[in-house]
């Protein structure tokens, strides 16, 4: 598998994701510069966290016209793989391939922390390894994580079961209380119609040791490692 | 000339920090303060020949960049004496 | 003169400078030239009244490759990796505004680390407020925990540690040290030097504005009703800006086009140019009219004083501008020639072409006035240092302990460092709020272990002590982690040195901590002075904050703070004293500073440190917390607090400083080289074999278990509470104070 | 009655917001977009007697709370047909 890291001005976490790639997982991975204009051959695009542009206008709001976002959008509507993990989810909303938008967290801070967070469809590339309902300890680390949507939309979201990732308790109970940062039905994480494209604000990349606290968020990596795997024999 | 965008979250969507302003107000004994919503504006240097250019291209880049028609509408400006007319962006 | 006295003192050039500037010059200096002149012999720049004192820390050993003198200090951490390491002050800019004081410190520092060719990969800080009951301290606090975090966070290093303290004294002058760390090659470390006639000068980075002005001056003079009168543009951090000069330096330094570069940081371009040169040994020539300018109208001397941020200076070799300049143009930065570097030795600053300023390099740096200031003991010693126990009454000791566990000097601090991004760069092993800071170092299987702490309490109860026991909590807190202390550097902050009771305080502060780094063989690699923190004539409590690095050879191997299993025994090192003086308590119950600082046996605390990271490394122990504010029993509480286990300890009664005072001066004395920790009962025996053998006193007193936290003095049962109950009082504590409105009781 | 209350950077502190923004644009094609300054602003809903009471709470708040005045100032529009007038916070 080999997965491109799309690098904007401003990200901060591509070596995070570069790093699990390829010394956790033993997989390829490849820094792709955002006014590139080629995806290099790779078989999932992975846009990472941190703050594009500064954040400075709203997040992601720059970073969607880079060039190298026509590529993504083009590998996202062929159905190929494609994840964005905080910043990077902010990017894929702004730029019309994920529905919803990001408001500030309720706290009006930033928040690091360790949550939880329930994974509620497993058939998307990137969660196909996990077990329905599976309860995953993963950081967040973010001051726009609110997510929202009209309420129509959100609705649309959950018929189509295309909330992914849920906040939740460390018994999987989904409440107020568990609620980071006020996103609406508690949405950590969402798909789009064609299940291939996947955002979140929890950092999986940043829980794939024991060492670093948590190692799970590597089960979102070895889903997509399986899910190429099994695309590509399939090709075959 | 100059053109004002000036952004704001939709009526529909909760605006925390206008809320935690609010509050805060409220805090410090300003009662009468009923409600308070947050909202940013850009200001625009625009090298244009006409007032309706400047406005034509302020739209443009409020609609394309400046704000977010999910939960954004937009107001624009321009500095001619002339008063701005209000107006939801769309995309 | 050229000049009226009213100029000059606005320079803060005293008449005697003035003549050695002619001196230096053989002439009267133009305005831009005085300019020049004021901000490179302003205190911050010049460190004309700390020199002499600096001078005597020891700043050699094994592992140094960087002494003082360059923009970082750096040590030798194993596989040919360097740490490259500093701490710098942003008080002023902080009190003036909060928000942009301190994200402009964390920004300032950032650029010291990747200017030698390290990546930054760790930032931690001390600061220090007034009261939180004020609202003004409130909203420092706020502003300036908003503005690391807005930095840090964006440019993507994470802040895995700090401390924060409180005292009345710093309401008016708060304190906003930052620490940052970076992983070098040690070979390819890199020097501000100008070196190579003809080479091309760059400046690159933000444009240049009339921010900041005299920032340098600033930081050099005490605060009055005035000053916000003489408020230069503040500085506004720009992190986006910063993380693409930090990414393409990066990349820049990895060619062998680059020949040195240095950040504008204090004096801007001015340091940056007569800096490098005179590193080199040679001269740098620029124009001012090539400077990229962000304002209009502005005059060599505004140019050249400015202290815009996220600027940076470069010599570049002959015949390969391009290849740097491709460089920072991926990166979307226009690397301008503003000069090139000469062989006069001279900083020469023309404006389109005609000469503004001609000055000697030497004359500006190395020949910066030195001062050997008067220095008296201050009155107040005398009083303060008497602790009448028979007008106070001891407290029960439920009571004290649960004030304490909600005193923000003690709270936890959770509440900060969740808005700051710990986890980014996947390397935090420990995260803040744990004792020191972890990072692993990728690639190696070596971590380093961070810490800076200061308590001023005892600085100015007896600064020479004060500085020791500052020296060695670092350190101590380092080897907690298992970290073997390599390295230190230090921020020393004080009032306003021509008083000569504070520079007394100074030279006291400087000589203990010298000595300590000595006994504990540990180089001081560099920090930074800040001085006139006063506000009124009232100077803030003396603070050298040392900042210490620790290497850990085994990354599995660190150690924790919190208590790790069911029936462990818990373990007392070292030796209680019941020393009361400038504790916790006395401040949280008494509402006094006084006494003598406890005492500190230099040979006790090195056996001490070397038994941790043995004992470490042996995997002898499961956790282990050094015993600071607020004693035994409030590091016995912070032991239990993050894995919710509970604890039921003994402890013997320390000699008694007065009667009445047994448990209290057991529980919340604050001796020095104390470090609780916690064992398998199957590693009991051999941990204090161990500890035998090192001479440390080590003692069984209790087991780790249940859910409350259990302490006994002699036998009797002094406080026995429930750990949720203690740990929601630690928990909330300053959210308490800071969000009345939305924290939880 | 609606105060809006306009806070801005002063001119003399640098902007990096605005100046991303004018870079962004320019990338997308607008050269004709010569500077662009971000700023905020507060729609306050007050209930006073009068445009001038509305105006004197709007201002006390604007300088206790809404702006900071080291690197901010700010202009006060009051709802009522009556253009507002511009003018520094002071204090
Ligand atoms: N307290 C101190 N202890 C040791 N070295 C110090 C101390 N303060 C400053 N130095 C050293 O003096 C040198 C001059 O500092 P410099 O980088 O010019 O100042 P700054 O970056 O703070 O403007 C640096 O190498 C610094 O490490
Ligand atoms: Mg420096």
């Amino acid at each position: 598998m080999k997965v491109a890291v799309i690098v904007f001005p401003g990200s901060n976490c591509e070596h995070d994701a570069e790093f699990v790639v390829r010394e956790v997982l033993g997989q390829e991975a490849e820094l792709v510069w955002h006014k590139d204009t080629s995806l290099h051959g790779a078989d999932v695009v992975l846009l990472p966290g941190g703050f594009a542009h500064g954040d400075y206008l709203r997040t992601g709001a720059i970073a969607r016209f880079s060039p190298v976002m026509r590529e993504v959008e083009r590998f996202a509507r062929a159905g190929a793989p494609v994840i964005g993990i905080c910043n990077g989810f902010q990017v894929l909303l702004e730029a019309g391939l994920l529905p919803g938008a990001m408001l500030r967290n309720r706290s009006l801070k930033y928040q690091c922390e360790q949550v939880h967070v329930k994974v509620e469809a497993t058939d998307t590339p990137f969660t196909l390894a996990c077990s329905p309902g599976q309860v995953i300890r993963i950081p967040i680390a973010h001051g726009e994580g609110n997510y929202y949507a009209e309420p129509d939309v959100v609705d649309d979201l959950e018929r189509k079961r295309q909330v992914v990732f849920r906040y939740c308790a460390a018994d999987g109970s989904v409440s107020d209380a568990s609620n980071p940062n006020g996103s609406v039905h508690n949405i950590a994480g969402i798909c789009s119609e064609g299940r291939n494209v996947v955002g979140l604000m929890p950092h999986p990349e940043r829980a794939c040791e024991l060492a670093l606290g948590s190692a799970d968020g590597l089960v979102l990596f070895e889903s997509v490692l399986r899910a190429v795997a099994e695309s590509s024999r399939v090709a075959r | 000339m100059r053109a004002r965008v000036y952004v704001t979250l939709k009526p529909s969507v909760f605006d925390p920090q206008g809320t935690t302003v609010a509050d805060a107000l409220h805090t410090l004994g300003y009662a009468s303060v009923k409600d308070v919503r947050q909202g940013k504006f850009f200001e625009l240097d625009i090298d244009a020949a006409s007032v309706g250019d400047v406005r034509r291209i302020a739209q443009e880049v409020a609609d394309k960049l400046l704000s977010n028609p999910v939960i954004e509408s937009y107001r624009i400006d321009v500095e001619s004496g002339v008063q701005g007319q209000a107006g939801e962006g769309s995309r | 003169m050229v000049f009226d006295e009213q100029l000059l003192s606005s320079h803060g050039v005293t008449a005697e400078e003035y003549a050695r500037i002619v001196d230096a010059l053989g002439r009267e200096p133009s305005l831009a030239e005085l300019g020049i002149f004021s901000v490179m012999w302003s205190e911050h720049c010049s460190y004309k009244s700390s020199r002499v004192h600096l001078k005597t820390l020891p700043t050699t050993g094994r592992r140094v490759l960087q002494g003082p003198g360059e923009n970082a200090g750096a040590v030798d951490v194993g596989d040919g990796l360097a740490a490259v390491f500093k701490i710098e002050s942003h008080n002023h800019p902080s009190f003036i505004e909060p928000y942009q004081g301190a994200a402009t410190g964390v920004g300032g520092i950032i650029r010291d680390i990747f200017t030698m060719g390290a990546r930054p990969i760790a930032l931690l800080n001390s600061l220090r407020f007034g009261s939180l009951r004020e609202p003004v301290v409130r909203r420092t606090f706020t502003g300036v925990v908003a503005g690391i975090a807005g930095y840090g966070n964006s440019i993507g290093i994470p802040t895995v540690g700090g401390e924060i303290g409180f005292d009345e004294s710093y309401a008016g002058n708060p304190l906003v040290n930052v620490f940052c760390l970076g992983i070098a090659r040690g070979d390819e470390i890199i020097r501000a030097a100008a070196t190579g006639v003809g080479n091309p000068v760059y400046y690159v980075g933000a444009k240049t504005g009339r921010d900041g002005i005299h920032g340098a001056t600033m930081a050099s003079a005490e605060f009055d009703e005035t000053s916000s009168e003489k408020r230069p543009a503040v500085q506004v951090g720009d992190p986006f800006m910063e993380k693409l000069l930090l990414e393409a330096c990066l990349e820049a330094m990895r060619t062998d086009a680059l020949v040195g570069i240095q950040d504008m940081g204090a004096a801007g371009l001015t340091s940056s140019t007569c800096e490098m040169g005179w590193r080199g040994r040679a001269g740098i020539e620029i124009d001012v009219a090539l400077v990229p300018q962000r304002e209009t109208g502005m005059t060599p001397y505004e140019i050249m004083l400015s202290e815009s941020q996220e600027r940076m200076l470069l010599v570049v070799k002959k015949g390969r501008e391009r290849e740097i300049e491709q460089i920072f143009e991926k990166w979307d930065l226009h690397a301008v020639q503003i000069g090139e570097v000469t062989d006069d030795a001279r900083l020469r600053v023309k404006a389109d072409g005609v000469v503004v300023a001609d000055i000697p390099n030497e004359a500006l740096t190395d020949g910066a006035p030195v001062y050997r200031r008067p220095m008296q003991a201050p009155a107040y010693l005398d009083g303060v240092r008497h602790l009448a126990f028979e007008a106070l009454s001891a407290g029960a000791p439920g009571e004290v302990f649960r004030a304490l566990l909600a005193s923000p000097g003690v709270a936890s601090r959770r509440w900060v460092y969740r808005q700051y991004d710990h986890m980014v760069r996947t390397n935090t092993v420990v995260v803040p709020g744990m004792g020191a800071g972890v990072v692993r170092i990728k690639g190696t299987v070596r971590a380093l272990a961070l810490s800076v702490d200061c308590n001023a309490r005892f600085v100015y109860l007896d600064p020479f002590a004060g500085a020791q026991l500052a020296v060695a909590e670092a350190s101590r807190n380092v080897a907690c982690a298992g970290g073997e202390p390599v390295g230190a550097t230090n921020c020393l902050n004080f009032g306003n040195p021509e008083r000569p009771e504070i520079m007394w305080q100074f030279a006291q502060a400087v000589a203990g901590i010298g000595a300590a780094c000595r006994a504990l063989d540990l180089p001081i690699t560099g920090g930074n002075v800040s001085l006139y923190n006063e506000t009124d004539g009232q100077a803030v409590l003396p603070t050298p904050v040392l900042g210490v690095v620790g290497v850990v050879e085994d990354a599995a191997k660190v150690v924790r703070r919190a208590f790790q299993a069911e029936g462990d025994a818990v373990l007392l090192l070292g030796t209680s004293r019941a020393e009361l003086g400038g504790s916790e308590y006395l401040k949280t119950v008494h509402g006094l500073v006084r006494g003598v600082p406890p005492v500190l046996d230099l040979a006790a605390e090195a056996a001490l440190q070397r038994l941790l990271v043995a004992a470490a490394a042996q995997g002898l122990v499961r956790s282990a917390h050094d015993c600071a504010e607020g004693g035994v029993a409030v590091t016995l509480a912070e032991c239990c607090f993050d894995t919710g286990l509970g604890a039921d300890v003994d402890l013997p009664p320390a000699e008694l400083p007065a009667a009445g005072f047994e448990v209290v001066g057991t529980l919340f004395g604050e001796s020095a080289s104390r470090v609780l920790v916690s064992t398998a009962p199957s590693s009991r025996e051999a941990l204090l074999d161990a500890a035998r053998a090192a001479g440390v006193p080590a003692a069984v007193i209790g087991r780790v278990g249940g859910s409350r936290i259990r302490l006994a003095v002699a036998g009797v049962v002094v406080i026995d509470e429930a750990l949720d109950d203690a740990q929601r009082l630690w928990d909330g504590a300053l959210e308490r104070e800071l969000e009345p409105a939305s924290a939880t009781p």
